[in-house]
C-alpha cells in the first residue's frame, strides 16, 4: 500500500520536474531538472521491479546524458561571448 | 469521237470562232462603254489594229525564261479551259475534248493562267508588278469562294459535275434553268463573274489607267499581244461556263453568242455604273452578299 | 553458398576494425571497406541467383540457436535476396564514388558507411519487429551521420532537421511495437500476423502506429519537408544512397509489414501515395536547385511506388513484375542523376548546360530522363504499361487519371531540365573534370538501364513481338559517334537500305502499310542521302534519326497495342532529339514534347479502354470499344492528333519545324507527320460509322481537320520566315488529310491517302530545297532573297513544279487529290466543312506565290552574286522525287487503283469506277492520262508559235526597266516581299489571333501559380516539420479510425 | 502566440490517440507465454541467473549487437564531425584551477568507480547490471578524472584501440556461436558451469566484459571528443 | 501501480512532446527529446510490471521452479535496456550537432537556420 503511495509521491514530483525542464528560462536549471528527470524515473522503475533498467537509467540517464549537455552549454556559452 | 484528228480539226475551227467573237464583242463593249459616256469612242475593229500593231513590233526584251514563260502560260491557261470545256450541247464536234475532265477542271484551270501570269510579272523585277500579282491573288482568293459554293450547290441540286448533264437537265425552256431553278446560286453566280472579268468594281488588278500598277508592267511588243488574244479567248470562254452552268447551255452557235454577249454584257453594266474598290473593300465585300447569298443557296437547294 | 549472416557479420567486424588502423593509413582503410560492401554484393547476388535460377527455398536464419518466437530470425526469401542485391549494388558503387570524401574524413566515415550499408541489409532480411527498430534507429543514425559528411551550414541544418524528424517517427515505432507486443504477446512479425490483434481497438491503433512510421519514414507529402532539405544539403552520393538504397529498404519493410495491417490498409495507403506522387511533382515545376528538384522527383517516385503498393489487390498476379520495375527504374534513374550533379557541381538547373562539355554525362542524363518518364527501351515502359492495363481490368480509371497526371507534371520539369541542359550556351560557366571514380558507378547504371530494359521486355507477353535489331544497330551507330559525318551516314543509309528489303515483303499483302512504308522508309533513304551536304562530325545525329526511323518502321510491323505503344515512345524520343538540334530550338522542343508526352498519355488511357473491353491487346480490340467507347476514341485520336499538328495542338510545329535544320526539316515535316495520320487511321478503321457516338466524334474531327487547314494555310501567307511558311502549310496540308479521314467514305479515304503519298512527294521537294537555300544564303528569311532563278535554275524548276502540284492546278497530280475531295464532300453532304476546305485550297495559292516569288523571282541581291546552285547531294533526291510527282501525274491511276481495291475491303460503297484512264464517280469524271497529254501538246504548240513570233528578243540587264515609271537603282527596293499580303491581312487579319497559344500559355500559368503557392508550406524551420508530422498522424487517425 | 496555441491543440489530439490506445489495455495476471518460457526453461538452456541479461545477450542478441553498433556509430560520428583543426590545437586556454577538494576526492574515488565497473559487468548475468551499465560507471570514472585536471586530454587513439578490438572480439564471438552452437551469438560455446558462480551461462560474461569495455571506452571518446573542440575555442 | 506510472509515462510524453514542439532553442529542443525517450521507456517498463511481483533474477529470493509465478515480464526490460543507449546516442549526436550549428550562425534559435527552404 505504501508503495501506492510513494510511487504517486515520486510521478507528481517527476512531472513537476518535466515541466521546469521544459518550461524554464535558464538552460542551466533546464538541465539540472532533466537530470533530476532521469534520476526520479530510475527510481520509479526500480519500484516497477527493474532493477537492471534502474541502474542503467541512474548511470546513462542522469550521469552522462547531463554531463554532456553541461559540456555542451558550457562551450556554447564560451563562444558566444569569446 | 471516231478519229482525233477531226475533232482537233473542229476544236481549232471553234477556237478561231472564238477568238474573232472575243475581239467583236470587246470592241463593241468599248463602243457602248463610250456612248454611255457620251463619247463617239474608238471603232468596233480597233481590237484587231492593237493585235496586229502588237505583233509586228520588231524588238522585244526579255527579264529571263520565267517572264518570256509567263504570258504563254497565260494564254495556254485561256486556250485550255477552252479545250475541255463544252461549247454546244448534243453535238459530238463542238464539245471539244470535254471528256477528259468536269466542272471542278475548269475551275482549278484558272489557276493555270493566273499562276503563269503572277511567274512572268515577278521575273520582271519590278517591284509594281510584285505588287499587282499580290493584289490580283488576294482578290481572287475571295472571288472563288462563292463560285464554289454556287458550283456546288449546282452539283447537289443535277447530282452531277458534269458539264453535259448540267446542260442536259437545263433544256426545254426558261423554266429549266438553274437561272429559274435555283436562283440564289445563279446570283452568287454572277457577282462572282463580275470579279471574274476584272471589270470595273474589281479592275484594280488590270485597269487600263494603271498600267504601272498592274502585272503586265513590263510586257510589251509579242508579249503584250499574246495577253490581249488571252483575254479575248478567256473572256468569251468564262461567259461559256456561266452560260453552261446557269443559263442552259447552248444548242446551237447562234444562241451561244446571243447568250455569251448578254452575259459578258451584265458584267460591263456593272462596271459603268460602280467605281472601283480597293483590296481590303473588294475582299470583305465578297466576304459579305455573295458568301452568304452562296451558302444560301446551299441550304435551300 | 554462403550464410546469408555473412552480409551482417562483415561489415561489422571490418567496421570495428577499421576503427583500429586510426587515421594513419586510410587507404588501406578504404580497400578494407571496399572489399566488405564487394562480399556483401556477392554473397546477395548468390542467393539471388540461386534463387531465380534453382527452386531454392526461403532460409531461416535463427540467431541465439533457438526457434523464432523466443529469438530473432532473419529470412533469406527471392524478395530479401532482390532487395539486399540492389542495395549492397548502391552502396558498393556509392563508397567507390564517394570514396575521396570519405578518405578525407578518415576511417571513422568508412565505418559509419559500413554501418548504413550493414543496417539496409538487416532492415530487409529481419522478422523481429524490435530488432527492425533497432536498425532502422542505426541506419538514420548512419545517414544523419553521412549528411553530414560534406561540412557546411546547409548539410548540419538539414541533418540536424533530420535527426528531429526521425527521433519523432523512431519514438512513435517504438510506444507502437510495445503496444504491439502486449495485445500479441510475441515481437515476431510472423507471430504478429497470427495474433492478428487489429480486432481490439488498441490493436489497431498500435499497427496504425507502427505503420504510419514506416510511410513516414519514406516522406509521405505534407510531412517531407525535412526530407527535402536533407536531398538538398548532402553531398550529392549521400543522396544518392538516400533515395536509392535506404528508400527501398523502407519500402520493403512497408510491403513486410503490411501483411500485419490487412486489407482496409491499401486504400489508405494507395491515397497517401497518389497526393505525395502528384503534390511533389507539381512543387518540382518551380524549382530551380537541381539537387532541390531531384529531391522532390524521387519523392514523387517513392509515392507512385507506395501507390503501387497500396493497389496491390486491383494490379493482381502483374504485382510484383510492375512494383520491380519501377522501383529498378527509380533506383537506376535518381541514383545515376545525383552522380552526375556531383560531377557538374551546378547549383541552379540553368547552367547545367554545363554538362555538355562530357558527351558522355549528356547521354546519361539523357538515359536516366527517359528511364524515370518510361520510354521505351527501359523497364518503367513496361511497368507503366502493365499498370495502367491492370488498373483499367479492374475498372480503376480515377487511379489511372491520377498516375498518369502526376508523371506529366513529372515530364514538364525533367524535359525543361532536359532543355536546358541541351540547349543553353556553356562558355563562361566553370570547367570540371571527370574523375574515373566519380564516372564509374553512374556508367555501369547506365549499361544496366538497359539491360533490365531488354530483359523485363522479356517478361511482358505482348513484347514478345519486338524485333531488337534495329535498336542493337543504333547501339553500334552510337559507338562510333566520333567518326566523320559522311562515313556515318553511309553506314545508316547502307543499313537502312538492308532494312527496307528485310521488312518490306511483310507488308505485301497489305497496301496501306506499303504506303506509309514506302513514305517511312523510302523517305529515310532520301533523308539520309540528303545528310551528305552536312561537313564535320554531326556527333548523335545518325543515332537519332535511327531511332526515329525505327520507331516509325516498328509502328508499321506493330500486332499489338504494346508494339504500337513502344514504337510511338521510341519515334518520339528520336524526333524530340531532332528537333532539339537547332540552334534557337529550346522553347519549341520543349512545347513538342509536352504535347507528345500528354498526346502518349491520352494514347495509353484509351489503350487501356480498349484493352479492357476486348480482353486482348491485338489491333481487333481497337473496334467496338464497349467502355466508355467516346471517351476512348477521342482519347486516342487526341493522342494520335498531337503529331498531326491538328488545329488545338498545333502551336509546336512552326516554331519547332522553323527552326530545324534541311534535312531534319523534311524528316519532321514529310514524315513524322504522317504517323499520326497513321494512328487516325488505325483507330477510325477500329471505330467504324455506325455507333451513335461515332457520328459525333467523326463530326468534330472533321472540323477540327477543316478548320486546322484553313488557319494553317491563312497564317503561312503571313510568314516572312520560309521554314515557317512551309511548317504552317504542313498544319494546313495535315489538316486535309485529316477531314478527308474524318469523312469516313471510300471517297473521303481515297483522297486521305492519296494525299498523305502526294504530300510526302511535293512536300518533301519543298523543304529540301527551300531548306538547302536557307542554309546556303544562312537566313530563312524570305525578304533577304531575290533573284536566285538566275543562280538556282534547277531548284526553281523543282519548287515551280511542287508549287503547282501542291495548288492543285490540273496536269499535274495535286488535282486528282482536290478532284477527290471535290467528290467526297458533295457524295458525302458535309458541305460546310467542305467550303472552309476548298476555301483554304484556294488560299494556298497566296503562299505558294509568296514564296517562289520572294525566293526566285524579283531582284537577285548584291551579297548573293557568287551563290553555287544547291550541293548535288540535295538535287538528287529533290529529283528523284519530282519524277515520281511527273510519273504519278500522268498515270493517276497506278496509285489510285490499288488504293481503290484495298478501300473496297472497308468501304464497299461509293467506289471510283475506272474504265481505262478515264476516273468516274456518281458525279463527275477524269482522265488524268488525257487531260496531260492535251495540255502538253497544247503548251508546245503555243510555245513553238510564240518562239517563231519572237525569237529575237534579247536579255537585259538586271535594272533595265524601262517600260514602266520611274527607274529604282538598289535592289532592295525592288524587291516587295516584306508583308507582303497586307491588303489580306487587313480584310481578314482578325482571323489570326494567336488564340490557341494564349490558352496553352493560360493553362501552363495556371500549373505554375498552384506550384508556386503551395510550395511555401517548406517552411525551411525545422520545428514547424517536426508539427507537420505530428499532424500528419492525427489527420490520418481521424481518417482511418 | 497562435503557433502555442495550435501545439496546443496538436498535442491535445495527439493524446487522444494514446487514450484509446490505453483503452482495452489491461493489467496482466500472469506472464505471457514468451516470457513463461524464457522463465521456465532459461536456467537449462542458458544457465544465467540475471534473465533480463540472458535476453540481452542470448535469446535477443541481436539487438544488443545492433545497439552496439549504434553507439559504435555515434562515436565515429562525433569523432570525424567535430574533427579538431591542426591550426587550433596549439591554442592555450587559462585554466582556471580546479578545487581542492575535488583533486583529493577524484584520487580516492576514481578506483573505486572503476572496482564497481568491473564488478558490475564482470557478474551480469548474477546481479542485475551488466556491459552497458558497467561501461557507463567506468565512463563516469574517467570523467571524474578529467574534471579533477582538465589539461590533460584523453588519449583518443588509446580508447578507440579498445573499443575497436572488444567491437571485433564481440563479432568473432557472435561468429564462433555458428561453429560451435547452434547459431549466431550462442552462448552454449562454453559450458554452462554450475548455476549462480561467476564462471557460468558460456559466453555471456564473456560477452557482458567485452561491450562493458566497447561502451566504456565509447562514451569516454564521446565525452574526450566535447571537452577537446572546447579547447579548440579557447 | 502500472497504472500510475503508465499515467505519468502519458503525460510526460505530451510534456516532451509540447518542449520539442514549441521551444525555440535548440538545447530546449534535444532537453524534450530526452524527457520523451524517458517517458518511453516508463511505458514500456510499466506494461511488463505484474503487480505483487519481483525482479527477474532467479537468486535465493526467487527459487528456479517457481520462477514462473514469481518474477516480472524481463522483455520490456531487456528491451528498455537497448532503448535507453540508443536515446544516449541520439541525444550525443543532437548536442553534437547543436555545437556545430552554434559555430556557423552564433545562435541557438531554430527559425534562425531557415536557409532550405521550398
Amino acid at each position: 500500500m505504501i508503495l501506492n503511495i510513494t510511487a504517486v509521491f515520486l510521478c507528481i514530483a517527476i512531472l513537476v520536474m518535466a515541466v521546469i525542464a521544459v518550461i524554464h528560462k535558464k538552460l542551466v536549471i533546464a538541465i539540472i531538472a532533466s537530470g533530476v528527470v532521469s534520476l526520479f524515473a530510475s527510481i520509479i522503475f526500480l519500484l516497477l521491479a527493474a532493477p537492471d533498467v534502474a541502474m542503467t537509467e541512474a548511470a546513462i540517464g542522469s550521469g552522462l546524458t547531463t554531463i554532456i549537455f553541461f559540456y555542451v552549454l558550457n562551450k556554447i556559452r564560451k563562444e558566444s561571448n569569446g | 469521237m471516231d478519229n482525233i484528228a477531226i475533232k482537233l480539226l473542229f476544236t481549232l475551227l471553234g477556237l478561231f470562232i472564238v477568238l474573232n467573237w472575243g475581239l467583236i464583242q470587246a470592241g463593241i463593249m468599248n463602243k457602248i462603254v463610250a456612248r454611255v459616256g457620251k463619247r463617239i469612242g474608238m471603232p468596233v475593229y480597233q481590237p484587231y489594229f492593237n493585235l496586229i500593231k502588237l505583233y509586228s513590233k520588231r524588238t522585244s526584251i526579255t527579264h529571263g525564261v520565267m517572264f518570256y514563260l509567263g504570258p504563254l502560260f497565260r494564254l495556254s491557261g485561256g486556250v485550255g479551259m477552252f479545250l475541255f470545256m463544252p461549247l454546244i450541247f448534243g453535238s459530238e464536234y463542238w464539245s471539244n475534248f470535254s471528256f477528259a475532265g468536269d466542272v471542278v477542271l475548269i475551275l482549278y484551270f484558272q489557276f493555270f493562267g493566273m499562276l503563269g501570269m503572277a511567274l512572268g510579272a515577278g521575273e520582271g523585277g519590278h517591284p509594281y508588278s510584285a505588287i499587282g500579282v499580290s493584289r490580283g491573288l488576294s482578290q481572287w482568293t475571295t472571288i472563288e469562294l462563292p463560285l464554289t459554293l454556287a458550283i456546288i450547290s449546282i452539283a447537289i441540286q443535277y447530282h452531277s459535275l458534269s458539264f453535259t448533264d448540267i446542260v442536259a437537265a437545263q433544256q426545254g425552256g426558261i423554266t429549266h434553268w438553274t437561272m429559274w431553278t435555283n436562283p440564289l446560286a445563279t446570283a452568287a453566280g454572277m457577282l462572282a463573274f463580275l470579279g471574274t472579268m476584272g471589270h470595273s468594281p474589281f479592275d484594280l488588278v488590270k485597269a487600263p489607267n494603271e498600267i504601272p500598277i498592274g502585272p503586265p508592267t513590263e510586257y510589251h511588243s509579242t508579249f503584250l499581244g499574246v495577253l490581249r488574244t488571252n483575254a479575248a479567248i478567256l473572256h468569251v470562254v468564262e461567259s461559256v461556263l456561266f452560260m453552261n452552268l446557269f443559263f442552259g447551255g447552248a444548242t446551237s452557235w447562234f444562241e451561244l453568242i446571243l447568250k455569251t454577249f448578254l452575259i459578258y454584257f451584265w458584267s460591263v453594266f456593272v462596271g459603268v455604273v460602280f467605281p472601283r474598290f480597293r483590296i481590303e473593300q473588294s475582299v470583305s465585300w465578297f466576304l459579305k452578299v455573295p458568301l452568304i447569298l452562296g451558302i444560301l443557296a446551299i441550304i435551300f437547294i | 553458398m554462403v550464410a546469408p549472416i555473412y552480409i551482417i557479420t562483415i561489415p561489422l567486424g571490418i567496421a570495428f576494425l577499421i576503427g583500429v588502423l586510426g587515421k594513419s593509413n586510410k587507404n588501406i582503410g578504404g580497400m578494407f571497406m571496399l572489399i566488405a560492401l564487394a562480399c556483401m554484393s556477392f554473397v546477395s547476388a548468390q542467393w539471388f541467383i540461386s534463387f531465380m535460377t534453382s527452386t531454392q527455398s526461403p532460409v531461416y536464419i535463427y540467431t541465439a540457436g533457438f526457434k523464432p518466437p523466443f529469438s530473432i530470425n532473419l529470412l533469406m526469401g527471392l524478395n530479401e535476396a532482390f532487395f539486399t542485391l540492389i542495395i549492397n549494388i548502391a552502396t558498393l558503387l556509392g563508397a567507390i564514388y564517394l570514396y575521396n570524401n570519405l578518405k578525407k574524413q578518415g576511417t571513422n566515415a568508412m565505418s559509419v558507411f559500413l554501418g548504413f550499408a550493414m543496417a539496409l541489409n538487416v532492415m530487409v532480411m529481419t522478422r523481429d519487429i524490435f530488432n527492425l527498430y533497432v536498425f532502422l534507429e542505426i541506419a538514420s543514425v548512419a545517414t544523419a551521420g553521412l549528411i553530414i559528411l560534406e561540412q557546411g551550414l546547409k548539410s548540419t541544418s538539414a541533418g540536424f532537421k533530420y535527426m528531429i524528424a526521425t527521433g519523432i517517427i523512431s519514438s512513435i515505432l517504438l510506444i507502437g511495437i510495445i503496444f504491439a507486443y502486449n495485445y500479441s504477446g510475441t515481437l515476431n512479425i510472423d507471430g504478429l500476423i497470427e495474433a492478428n490483434i487489429g480486432i481490439l481497438k488498441g490493436g489497431a491503433i498500435a499497427i496504425f502506429l507502427i505503420l504510419i512510421a514506416i510511410v513516414l519514414e519514406l516522406k509521405p507529402f505534407p510531412a517531407n519537408g525535412w526530407a527535402l532539405d536533407v536531398y538538398q544539403g548532402a553531398d550529392s552520393g549521400i543522396g544518392a544512397m538516400i533515395s536509392a538504397a535506404s528508400a527501398s529498404a523502407s519500402l520493403y519493410v512497408l510491403y513486410k509489414l503490411f501483411a500485419i495491417a490487412g486489407e482496409s490498409w491499401y486504400p489508405v495507403i494507395a491515397v497517401l501515395g497518389i497526393i505525395t506522387f502528384i503534390a511533389s511533382n507539381l512543387f518540382g515545376l518551380k524549382q530551380t536547385n537541381s539537387k532541390r528538384l531531384l529531391g522532390y522527383s524521387s519523392i514523387g517516385q517513392i509515392g507512385l511506388l507506395i501507390t503501387v503498393l497500396g493497389l496491390s489487390p486491383y494490379l493482381g498476379d502483374k504485382f510484383e513484375f510492375i512494383a520491380v520495375t519501377l522501383l529498378i527504374s527509380h533506383y537506376l534513374a535518381k541514383a545515376i542523376l545525383f552522380w552526375i550533379s556531383g560531377i557538374v557541381k551546378a547549383e541552379n538547373i540553368k547552367n547545367w548546360s554545363n554538362l555538355r562539355k562530357k558527351p558522355l554525362l549528356v547521354a546519361l542524363f539523357g538515359t536516366a530522363v527517359f528511364l524515370l518518364l518510361g520510354f521505351p527501351p527501359f523497364p518503367s515502359f513496361f511497368g507503366k504499361w502493365e499498370l495502367v492495363m491492370q488498373l483499367a481490368n479492374s475498372g480503376q480509371f480515377a487511379w489511372m487519371t491520377a498516375i498518369l497526371v502526376g508523371s506529366f507534371f513529372e515530364g514538364i520539369y525533367l524535359f525543361r531540365w532536359f532543355g536546358y541542359t541541351l540547349k543553353l550556351d556553356n562558355k563562361e560557366l566553370p570547367e570540371y573534370k571527370m574523375k574515373l571514380n566519380k564516372i564509374i558507378p553512374p556508367a555501369i547504371f547506365g549499361v544496366a538501364a538497359y539491360i533490365l530494359g531488354y530483359y523485363s521486355g522479356t517478361f511482358v507477353d505482348a513484347a514478345k513481338g519486338l524485333d531488337y535489331i534495329p535498336l542493337l544497330f543504333i547501339a553500334f551507330i552510337a559507338l562510333i559517334n566520333f567518326l566523320p559525318a559522311w562515313v556515318k551516314n553511309s553506314i545508316s543509309l547502307t543499313g537502312v537500305i538492308l532494312y527496307i528489303a528485310v521488312i518490306f515483303p511483310e507488308f505485301d499483302g497489305d497496301l496501306l502499310r506499303q504506303i506509309f512504308a514506302a513514305i517511312f522508309l523510302g523517305g529515310a533513304v532520301l533523308a539520309l542521302f540528303a545528310g551528305f551536304y552536312s561537313k564535320g562530325k554531326r556527333s548523335g545525329f545518325h543515332v537519332v534519326t535511327l531511332a526515329m526511323f525505327a520507331g516509325l518502321a516498328m509502328l508499321l510491323k506493330a500486332d499489338n497495342l504494346l508494339e504500337i505503344f513502344y514504337a510511338w515512345e521510341l519515334m518520339t524520343i528520336g524526333s524530340y532529339f531532332l528537333l532539339i538540334r537547332g540552334k534557337k530550338s529550346m522553347p519549341h522542343g520543349y512545347s513538342y514534347m509536352m504535347f507528345s508526352l500528354g498526346g502518349s498519355y491520352a494514347l495509353i488511357f484509351g489503350f487501356a479502354l480498349a484493352f479492357v473491353s476486348f480482353g486482348n491487346l491485338d489491333l481487333q480490340s481497337l473496334s467496338g470499344i464497349t467502355i466508355y467507347p467516346t471517351l476512348a476514341y477521342s482519347l486516342m485520336l487526341l493522342g494520335f492528333m498531337t503529331k498531326t499538328a491538328s488545329f488545338g495542338l498545333h502551336i509546336w510545329l512552326p516554331g519547332a519545324h522553323g527552326e530545324a535544320v534541311v534535312d531534319i526539316h523534311f524528316m519532321a515535316s514529310a514524315i513524322l507527320l504522317k504517323a499520326g495520320v497513321f494512328g487516325i487511321i488505325l483507330v477510325l478503321l477500329g471505330m467504324g460509322t455506325e455507333a451513335s457516338y461515332a457520328k459525333y466524334i467523326l463530326y468534330t474531327l472533321g472540323w477540327i481537320g477543316a478548320i486546322s487547314a484553313l488557319i494553317g494555310n491563312i497564317a503561312a501567307s503571313f510568314q516572312e520566315s520560309a521554314k515557317r511558311l512551309l511548317a504552317w502549310s504542313s498544319i494546313g496540308q495535315l489538316g486535309y488529310i485529316v477531314f478527308g479521314l474524318a469523312l469516313m467514305s471510300h471517297l473521303g479515304w481515297m483522297a486521305g491517302i492519296f494525299y498523305t503519298a502526294t504530300h510526302f512527294l511535293y512536300k518533301g521537294v519543298l523543304f529540301l530545297t527551300i531548306g538547302g537555300i536557307a542554309l546556303k544564303l544562312g537566313t530563312p528569311y524570305m525578304y533577304r532573297m531575290g533573284g536566285l532563278i538566275k543562280k538556282m535554275p534547277f531548284s526553281f524548276i523543282a519548287v515551280l513544279i511542287a508549287i503547282i502540284t501542291l495548288s492543285g492546278i490540273p496536269p499535274l497530280v495535286g488535282f486528282a487529290g482536290k478532284w477527290l475531295f471535290y467528290n467526297a464532300i458533295i457524295s458525302q453532304g458535309l458541305y460546310f466543312q467542305g467550303i472552309v476546305v476548298l476555301f483554304s485550297g484556294i488560299v494556298a495559292f497566296l503562299y505558294l506565290f509568296r514564296l517562289i516569288y520572294s525566293v526566285f523571282l524579283g531582284q537577285l541581291k548584291d551579297e548573293h552574286r557568287n551563290v553555287k546552285e544547291l550541293p548535288l547531294c540535295l538535287l538528287i533526291p529533290i529529283y528523284i522525287l519530282i519524277i515520281a510527282i511527273m510519273i504519278i501525274s500522268a498515270r493517276p491511276d497506278f496509285i489510285l487503283k490499288p488504293i481503290g481495291n484495298y478501300l473496297l475491303a472497308y468501304f464497299p460503297s461509293g467506289a471510283l469506277n475506272w474504265n481505262g484512264t478515264m476516273a468516274s464517280t456518281g458525279l463527275g469524271y477524269w482522265d488524268g492520262y488525257w487531260v496531260m497529254i492535251i495540255v502538253g501538246v497544247m503548251f508546245t504548240l503555243l510555245f513553238g508559235w510564240l518562239l517563231i513570233l519572237n525569237s529575237k528578243s534579247k536579255k537585259v540587264k538586271q535594272f533595265n526597266m524601262v517600260y514602266a515609271g520611274e527607274k529604282p537603282f538598289r535592289p532592295e527596293t525592288t524587291h516587295m516581299s516584306y508583308n507582303m499580303f497586307s491588303g489580306y491581312n487587313k480584310a481578314l487579319g482578325f482571323f489570326m489571333m494567336p488564340g490557341v497559344t494564349g490558352f496553352w500559355n493560360w493553362m501552363s500559368d495556371i500549373l505554375h501559380d498552384t506550384a508556386n503557392y503551395f510550395r511555401r508550406i517548406y517552411s525551411g524551420n525545422g520545428q514547424s516539420y517536426a508539427i507537420h508530422i505530428i499532424a500528419y498522424i492525427i489527420i490520418i487517425y481521424l481518417i482511418v479510425f | 502566440m497562435v503557433r502555442k496555441f495550435l501545439i496546443f491543440i496538436l498535442i491535445a489530439s495527439f493524446s487522444v490517440i494514446f487514450i484509446n490506445l490505453y483503452q482495452n489495455f489491461k493489467g496482466q495476471d500472469k506472464l505471457n507465454d514468451l516470457s513463461t518460457y524464457y522463465a521456465e526453461n532459461e536456467p537449462q538452456e542458458l544457465g544465467a541467473q540475471n534473465l533480463v541479461t540472458s535476453i540481452v545477450v542470448t535469446y535477443r542478441g541481436f539487438d544488443t549487437l545492433g545497439e552496439v553498433t549504434i553507439l559504435f556509430l555515434a562515436a565515429s560520428i562525433i569523432g570525424f564531425f567535430l574533427k579538431i583543426k591542426e591550426s587550433d590545437k596549439q591554442k592555450k586556454r587559462d585554466l582556471r584551477k580546479t578545487s581542492e577538494i575535488l583533486e583529493t576526492a577524484s584520487k580516492i574515488l576514481v578506483p573505486l568507480i572503476f572496482l564497481l565497473g568491473v564488478y558490475v559487468f564482470a557478474n551480469g548475468h548474477l546481479t542485475p547490471g551488466g556491459g552497458f551499465q558497467g561501461g557507463a560507471i567506468m565512463a563516469s570514472g574517467m570523467v571524474l578524472l578529467l574534471l579533477a585536471n582538465p589539461e590533460k586530454n584523453v588519449k583518443h587513439s588509446l580508447f578507440s584501440g579498445i573499443e575497436s578490438i572488444s567491437g571485433f572480439t564481440y563479432v568473432i564471438l557472435g561468429l564462433l556461436g555458428i561453429y560451435f552452437a547452434y547459431g549466431f551469438l550462442d552462448n552454449r560455446v562454453l559450458p554452462l558451469g554450475q548455476f549462480g558462480n561467476i564462471f557460468s551461462a558460456g559466453l555471456i560474461p564473456l560477452i557482458y566484459t567485452f561491450i562493458g569495455l566497447k561502451v566504456g571506452s565509447e562514451l569516454t571518446n564521446i565525452v574526450g571528443n566535447l571537452k577537446e573542440t572546447q579547447k579548440e575555442t579557447e | 501501480m502500472e497504472y500510475i506510472s503508465l499515467i505519468t509515462g502519458f503525460i510526460m510524453l505530451m510534456i516532451g512532446l509540447w518542449g520539442i514542439l514549441s521551444q525555440k532553442n535548440i538545447i530546449k529542443i534535444i532537453i524534450g527529446f530526452t524527457i520523451f525517450d524517458t517517458a518511453i521507456n516508463i511505458i514500456i517498463i510499466s506494461i511488463g510490471y505484474i503487480s505483487g511481483r519481483t525482479a527477474p533474477i532467479l537468486d535465493k529470493a526467487v527459487p528456479v521452479k517457481d520462477a514462473v509465478t514469481k518474477i516480472v515480464d524481463p522483455i520490456p526490460q531487456a528491451l528498455v535496456l537497448t532503448s535507453i543507449v540508443i536515446s544516449l546516442g541520439v541525444t550525443a549526436l543532437m548536442l553534437a550537432y547543436a555545437l556545430k550549428l552554434h559555430k556557423y550562425k552564433n545562435t541557438l534559435e531554430i527559425n534562425k537556420f531557415k536557409d532550405l527552404k521550398w
